[in-house]
């Protein structure tokens, strides 16, 4: 057999093994072995990723290998950047805030009226259930080329989950902590900023937290419709076209660096907010 | 005699209760949705009117102002007001930025109820034809998604290993934009023999997996720690604990996560239908409408697709109302 | 009979009729071939898909293939039905554009994914700059259809002389509204619509062989196309799966293809050639291909084919 | 047997009234009626509930799961509102009394919120009602002292055992100077020591305030070392069965509960009890 | 204090070995040690236990909260693995006794898994541990009668009162003969009428089985009611203070609760519960 591939299993089996004995050991609380443990499997997967690549020489233009992706990576920063800002600092980004505060909104009109809330919530699952990809020309049809139409998509994409999980939360509190309001005569404000909102906060946190990721997802499926000439899914599907397969995993690996960066922040946030919640209070 | 009274009104009440709460559920729905298709009227003229206006000035009328090209720059709802009589053109255009509701529900008619009629329910013009295309990747790539991510959610839940080093990677895959780079997976399981369903049901499954991971990782480790320790005062092997505990008590997460997964099927295959040469399937019925700018059936297709995604949960939701309901979970 | 997949460049639609149309004749089967006819897609790159093995044979342009080819996937053009470009740029009268010049300041939709290389050329020919401005052109990434263009979201798109254009028309704008620069006229014209296969398979004689009985039945198609114009548009349509294209429009398409392939028997003009590689070299500081390729056509099919 | 209950009822009841005449009546209920709609038929929480609780009065609830003692409590709090019969709390109605703020309610729970620290839960009622800063802070350290938990008010929740967050939620009902004190079981999470304790504190502070206290408890010895009256419950539908007075003198050390005394009220409520409770579950 | 409390203890004890030493040994604890790793440092659940239960015992655990009561029946149990010490069951290790099935343990909560109906949630120990489906159905027939929820074998446990799902997880504890029956405060939920009614009940049927019972309890009169012996525990570091021998007869009536004696040994167990219970918490 090649002897690259066979290496690389070889690691991959090394690595799975000592993680085995690293998640099973002394130290197997410890936030080093927590973060060990999963790097080394990443790594490990990046290794026979290599290997199948060199070992069976599988073409560049098919799938590149993860050293290749790592050059192309680093020889284009610039135009990475570019990107970087125009589809996710610009179109994720301003339509994830504009999205989730929207969706907050709507959230405390669906609240205090049960009415809307039987009307809307059922209507609102079903719009959910729109794919994206149908939208997403429409919007560029109505709101233009450049970042404009993307962030419009997130905003519809990340809508509803926000929506959905902050009616929820505004429902979660139990009949005592609002009995307990009623005896001190609290008013509808006071309600709502000293028990409803926080005890909210773990569902809101929880749609904020699904949306990370559609927010990337959808700013880049977006510019697939119509772009400026720079963007990440503007490079991805040009670069596709033009061959250029390592400049796309570049693209990607840009992409999965900044939503997992972004899921990060968004839960980091969440632990400072929600530190009460026994989900959180366990670590 | 005051319980008499009160006993015929807790009859009259049992009878008109079940009427009751089913109003209750949809007089809002009614009025929302009747709500949202007003407002979707009154959006349908300024979305539109730019257009209805150089249709207009081609027919010779005279409009304010003359040029399209002044008009660009112009504000929509200004220029509804300095032409008022050209609203109505607003709503029956071929190719309108926004279609009225009608026209959407004409076409969603003429191209599902209409062709039943006629015969031709599976004829390529019929949506029935490529809900159902799209439907057969969605239940396989539905199938792929679930058995893998109750495989990994049982793998995370019994291992350490795999609890630590799988759960952050499975967070990661998905926020690599899977959409942006199914044209390639498609090649590439081409490349290795994979053609026809299968890819698109991956895409479809690679999505779908994940909720659905999440869900039962969370469902199979419901049960707290008395139930568990209960099995363990009966010495209960590991795979005892499973079938007898574990398992059961996923259920109601079980089928929340296929809900969701169901949904997220439905856009994996929408998506993998799109680049595969755009052959059939809903997903080719959009992106052929996106190619020749017929708006209204784009509409058309998604309401199509957002139906078939109702039912698609709908028919979870009914399976789950029956097995919650057997198992006794169900209140 | 010898199995063969063919790679279209885009969805079925008359561009690509002489292939259906030798399918349905049996032109193929006279050929002892049986051919499988895989449409294409706004995302499929048809050299990936070459690469990947999903088709023995693939329609490409001649940029993208040549770009392809320098990077490292050596495409070769065994023939090239298409003798004349249909690509063109449609832009709004009123705009006050008239000449070539009169686009800078513009915002033009372009056709990427490997198809911008003839825009980028003309521009750098012309001397303007694509990245905005008072002195350049604003390039926005042109989506599947020519809304940009009748939402006045772009002054000009690119369309084909055969497709594209009559969508315009068709939305009820009128010729006199609009007007084009063919790329033909414009002197940057590429060619579009070749056949290409892998270099490697060409060592085969077999394989050689097959080739030269699939050129020639698709360009018996092609020509059978060109004289029965209305069946083959009918004949395009039986196969469209998505039962999105009309016959109006095929019918028409038709027309305007039969104008690109007439002047070809299936064989490549050198002459052609050269001048679709002297517009890409020109592509001024990010040209397409760096250095003359070598290799990137054959006469062997053809030559065997069509003698 | 229902004849004589009633009989019982009305004859303990006007007792009471009678022999409290001199303070004034705090809470008035009279042929007070609540049936909840529920989706298998109507269910009667109250029926003919007559009761009348002077100022001062320490009146606990007793008697078996599901016959009205938290129903009666909520609806003395306005939490409930009763579909007959008439409820007066200092001549108003309890909607009015609310607004007024007369009330404070300590629930079966502690029902801390968990994102406050021990403190804010405390000052939560003081910042609703509009009191400065100093004064919150004031009343905090006040109360704190009063449960025995000072020093804890940064604490979160969580990081208490069950009866010191017991204790802060009464504390929470304290501070804010409410004549009326409502207590839903408050002890019934904690073991019988820390119970007891907590049992000569709340006598103490009653004394002290002379506040007027409703509490329900499952607990016999409890009722009965607590209360100046005892109010039996007997359920389907919830009413009053038995209304006992307490002879008790009002200082109470722990061990009076070891009298002859004491023993014998406890038999009289163990009875009443036994007497309305079915064995039908 | 602390030494007089230790001396306490192992007199108390050694006296209970003596007085049982007819019957054989079930449980022998000598010098247990349990620590919990918590991130806020080390936690002393059980410190130095020492105590013999016979064969036929009913021994009850009392003390605060945080003593060790659960903590001990669960090494008992083998769900818990002491850090010092030395436990046997039936002369093995707990774990051996685990495999042997020694053991019936019903929790605080009835814990009776919801998707299973109350016939074969009853069924669960006896599927694990193999038993015949017509054995299965005899033993479920028989419990069901004993803890008298004849009828109620096919209604899933939400369709029972908190009583009756209390009395379902006794049963299921009871279904396969377990020599020893672990109860980590079963009736803690209930309130006072139905828990007497249960505590009967248990009393009948343990006199009836002559099973071992470990019972942990925070009520007074129900641990002097059910127990030939009551061990006091004290928390900080969880250890037993007293152990306290019956003197009451085996045949006990509800009302032997109002004796004279019953209140003598009640005193007592309450004196040492105060005794080890500090006011800190
Ligand atoms: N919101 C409600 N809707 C319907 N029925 C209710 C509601 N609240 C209470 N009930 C019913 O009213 C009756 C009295 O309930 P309540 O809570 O007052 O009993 P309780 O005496 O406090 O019992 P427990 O000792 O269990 O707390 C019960 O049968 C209960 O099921
Ligand atoms: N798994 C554990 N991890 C850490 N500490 C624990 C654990 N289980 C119990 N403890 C601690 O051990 C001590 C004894 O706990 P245990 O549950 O045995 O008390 P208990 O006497 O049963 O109290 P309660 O009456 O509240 O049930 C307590 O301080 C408790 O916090
Ligand atoms: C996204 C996308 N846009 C344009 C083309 C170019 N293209 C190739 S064939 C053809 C004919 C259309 O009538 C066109 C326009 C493409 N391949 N992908
Ligand atoms: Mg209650
Ligand atoms: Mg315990």
């Amino acid at each position: 057999m090649n002897y690259i591939l066979g290496w690389s299993i070889a690691f991959l089996i090394g690595a799975s093994a000592l993680n085995v004995a690293m998640a099973n050991g002394e130290g197997r609380d410890q936030a080093l072995t927590r973060f060990v443990v999963p790097m080394l499997f990443g790594a490990s997967l990046l290794v026979l990723w290599e290997g199948i690549t060199r070992g069976l020489n599988v073409p560049g233009v098919i799938l590149p290998a993860p050293s290749a992706i790592w050059e192309t990576f680093q020889a284009n920063l610039g135009t990475l950047r570019e990107d970087f800002v125009q589809t996710f600092i610009k179109g994720a980004l301003s339509g994830y805030v504009i999205g989730a505060v929207a969706a907050f909104a709507v959230a405390l009109l669906v609240d205090a009226s049960d009415f809307l809330r039987r009307g809307l919530l059922p209507v609102g699952n079903f719009m959910a259930a729109l794919p994206i990809v149908g939208i997403a020309p429409i919007l560029v049809m109505w709101f233009g080329f450049d970042w404009q139409s993307k962030a419009a998509v997130v905003v519809v994409m990340v809508f509803f989950p926000i929506l959905v999980n902050t009616v929820e939360g505004l429902r979660a509190t139990d009949r005592m902590q609002r009995d307990l309001m009623r005896t001190y005569a609290a008013s509808y404000w006071q309600t709502l900023l000293k028990l409803r909102l926080p005890a909210a906060m773990p569902f809101i946190f929880n749609g904020l937290k699904i949306s990370t990721t559609l927010a990337l997802i959808g700013a880049i499926v977006a510019e697939f419709f119509g772009s400026p000439i720079r963007g990440m899914g503007f490079r991805i599907s040009t670069e596709v076209g033009r061959l250029a397969l390592d400049m796309v995993w570049a693209e990607i690996l840009v992409a999965a660096i900044a939503g997992s960066a972004f899921y990060g922040f968004v839960a980091f946030v969440e632990s400072l907010v929600t530190f009460w919640h026994p989900s959180q209070r366990r670590k | 005699m005051a319980d008499v009274a009160l006993a015929n009104h807790a009859r009259g009440g049992a009878v008109g209760a079940g009427l009751r709460r089913m109003s209750a559920a949809l007089v809002p729905v009614v009025v929302v949705v009747a709500a949202i298709i007003a407002l979707w009227y009154v959006a349908c003229v300024p979305m539109n009117i730019k257009e209805a206006l150089t249709q207009a000035e081609r027919a010779g009328a005279v409009i304010d102002p003359p040029s399209a090209i002044e008009r660009r720059d112009a504000s929509a709802i200004g220029l509804v007001f300095r032409n008022s009589d050209h609203i109505g053109a607003t709503f029956g255009q071929e190719r309108p930025r926004l279609p009225a509701p009608h026209q959407v529900g004409q076409e969603l008619w003429n191209s599902t109820g209409d062709m039943v009629l006629r015969g031709r329910a599976f004829s390529k013009r019929s949506l029935i034809y490529h809900a159902w295309v799209t439907l057969s990747a969605t239940v396989l790539g539905f199938a792929i998604g679930t058995v893998a991510g109750v495989a990994l959610a049982v793998g995370i839940v019994h291992s350490r290993v795999m609890n630590m080093a799988v759960m952050p990677w499975a967070i990661a895959s998905q926020t690599i934009p899977i959409l942006a780079i199914a044209p390639m997976i498609i090649v590439v399981l081409n490349s290795i023999g994979i053609t026809g369903l299968i890819p698109k049901a991956l895409i479809s499954a690679y999505l779908s997996f994940f909720p659905v991971t999440v869900g039962m990782v969370k469902g199979l480790r419901s049960p707290d720690a008395m139930q568990l320790d209960l099995l363990r005062t009966y010495s209960a092997s590991q795979s005892e604990t499973f079938w007898k505990l574990r398992l059961p008590s996923s259920m109601p997460y079980f089928f929340t996560s296929m809900k969701i997964g169901m949904a997220a099927a439905l856009v994996g295959a929408i998506v993998g239908e799109m680049p595969t040469g755009a052959v059939a399937g809903l997903g080719a019925r959009l992106l052929a409408g996106s190619y020749y700018g017929q708006t209204i059936q784009i509409w058309a297709a998604l309401f199509a697709a957002a139906i078939l995604a109702a039912v698609l949960v709908g028919i979870i939701g009914a399976i789950q109302g029956v097995t919650l309901k057997r198992m006794g979970m169900a209140r | 009979a010898d199995e063969v997949t063919l790679q279209l460049k885009w969805v079925t639609q008359a561009q690509f009729a002489g292939y259906y149309v030798a399918q349905d004749q049996g032109f193929y089967e006279e050929e002892d071939l049986d051919v499988t006819i895989k449409p294409g897609g706004p995302d499929i790159a048809p050299a990936q898909v070459i690469a990947g093995g999903g088709a023995d044979v693939v329609l490409d342009w001649m940029p993208s293939a040549l770009a392809s080819r320098e990077k490292g996937l050596p495409l070769v053009n065994i023939a090239q039905p298409f003798k004349s470009s249909g690509m063109m740029l449609t832009c709004w009268k009123d705009t006050g554009i008239e000449t070539p010049e009169d686009l800078k300041g513009r915002t033009i939709g372009v056709w990427f994914f490997g198809n911008e290389y003839p825009f980028l050329s003309w521009m750098s020919k012309l001397g303007i700059p694509t990245d905005g401005g008072e002195e350049g052109v604003t390039v926005l990434k042109q989506g599947f259809n020519v809304d940009p263009l009748l939402q006045r979201q772009a002054d000009c798109i690119s369309t084909m002389t055969y497709n594209e254009y009559w969508q315009v028309i068709d939305a009820g704008v009128t010729p006199e509204e609009l007007i084009t620069f063919k790329y033909e006229d414009m002197g940057v014209a590429t060619l579009e619509d070749g056949i290409y296969v892998l270099e490697e398979n060409l060592e085969d004689p077999e394989f050689v062989d097959k080739m030269a009985r699939f050129v020639r039945a698709s360009m018996k198609g092609w020509k059978w196309a060109e004289e029965n114009p209305d069946e083959a548009a009918m004949i395009v349509l039986d196969n469209d799966e998505t039962g999105a294209q009309t016959e109006t429009h095929q019918k028409r398409m038709m027309g305007e293809v039969a104008k690109l392939t007439a002047g070809s028997n299936g064989a490549l003009d050198p002459a052609d050639y050269e001048r679709t590689v002297e517009t890409l070299l020109g592509g001024g500081s990010d040209p397409v291909i760096t250095k003359e390729p070598e290799g990137a056509w054959t006469h062997d099919v053809t030559d065997k084919a069509l003698n | 047997m229902g004849t004589m209950e009633t009989g019982m009822q009305t004859d303990s009841l006007e007792a009471g009234t009678e022999a409290a005449a001199a303070s004034p009546v705090v809470i008035e209920a009279r042929k007070l009626d609540l049936t909840f709609q529920t989706n298998d038929g109507p269910v009667q929480a109250l029926r003919d509930v007559n009761l009348t609780i002077n100022k001062g009065d320490f009146v606990s609830f007793i008697g078996p799961s599901g016959c009205g003692k938290t129903t009666f409590l909520r609806v003395v709090a306005a939490l409930e509102h009763p579909t007959g019969g008439a409820i007066t709390v200092n001549g108003m109605t309890p909607d009015e009394a609310r607004r007024e703020r007369a009330y404070g309610y300590v629930f079966q729970a502690a029902g801390l919120y968990p994102w406050r620290t021990i403190a804010r839960n405390i000052k939560l009622p003081l910042e609703i009602m509009g009191f400065s800063k100093a004064e919150q802070d004031e009343h905090v350290d006040r109360v704190l002292k009063l449960v025995d938990l000072e020093g804890f008010g940064g604490k979160f929740p969580w990081q208490l055992s069950g009866g010191m967050q017991q204790r802060a939620s009464i504390a929470r009902a304290l501070a804010f100077d409410a004549d009326i004190l409502l207590m839903d079981e408050p002890f019934g999470a904690l073991d019988e020591i820390v119970r007891d304790h907590l049992n000569e504190q709340l006598l103490e502070l009653w004394d002290r305030t002379g506040k007027t206290i409703g509490f329900v408890t499952h607990s016999i010895p409890e009722a009965v070392y607590l209360s100046t009256r005892i109010v039996v419950m007997s359920p389907r539908p919830g009413r009053i069965t038995d209304v006992i007075e307490s002879t008790l003198p009002r200082e109470r050390p722990l061990d009076i509960r070891d009298t002859p005394e004491f023993l014998a009220i406890a038999h009289r409520v163990r009875e009443g009890l036994r007497a309305g409770h079915a064995y039908d579950d």
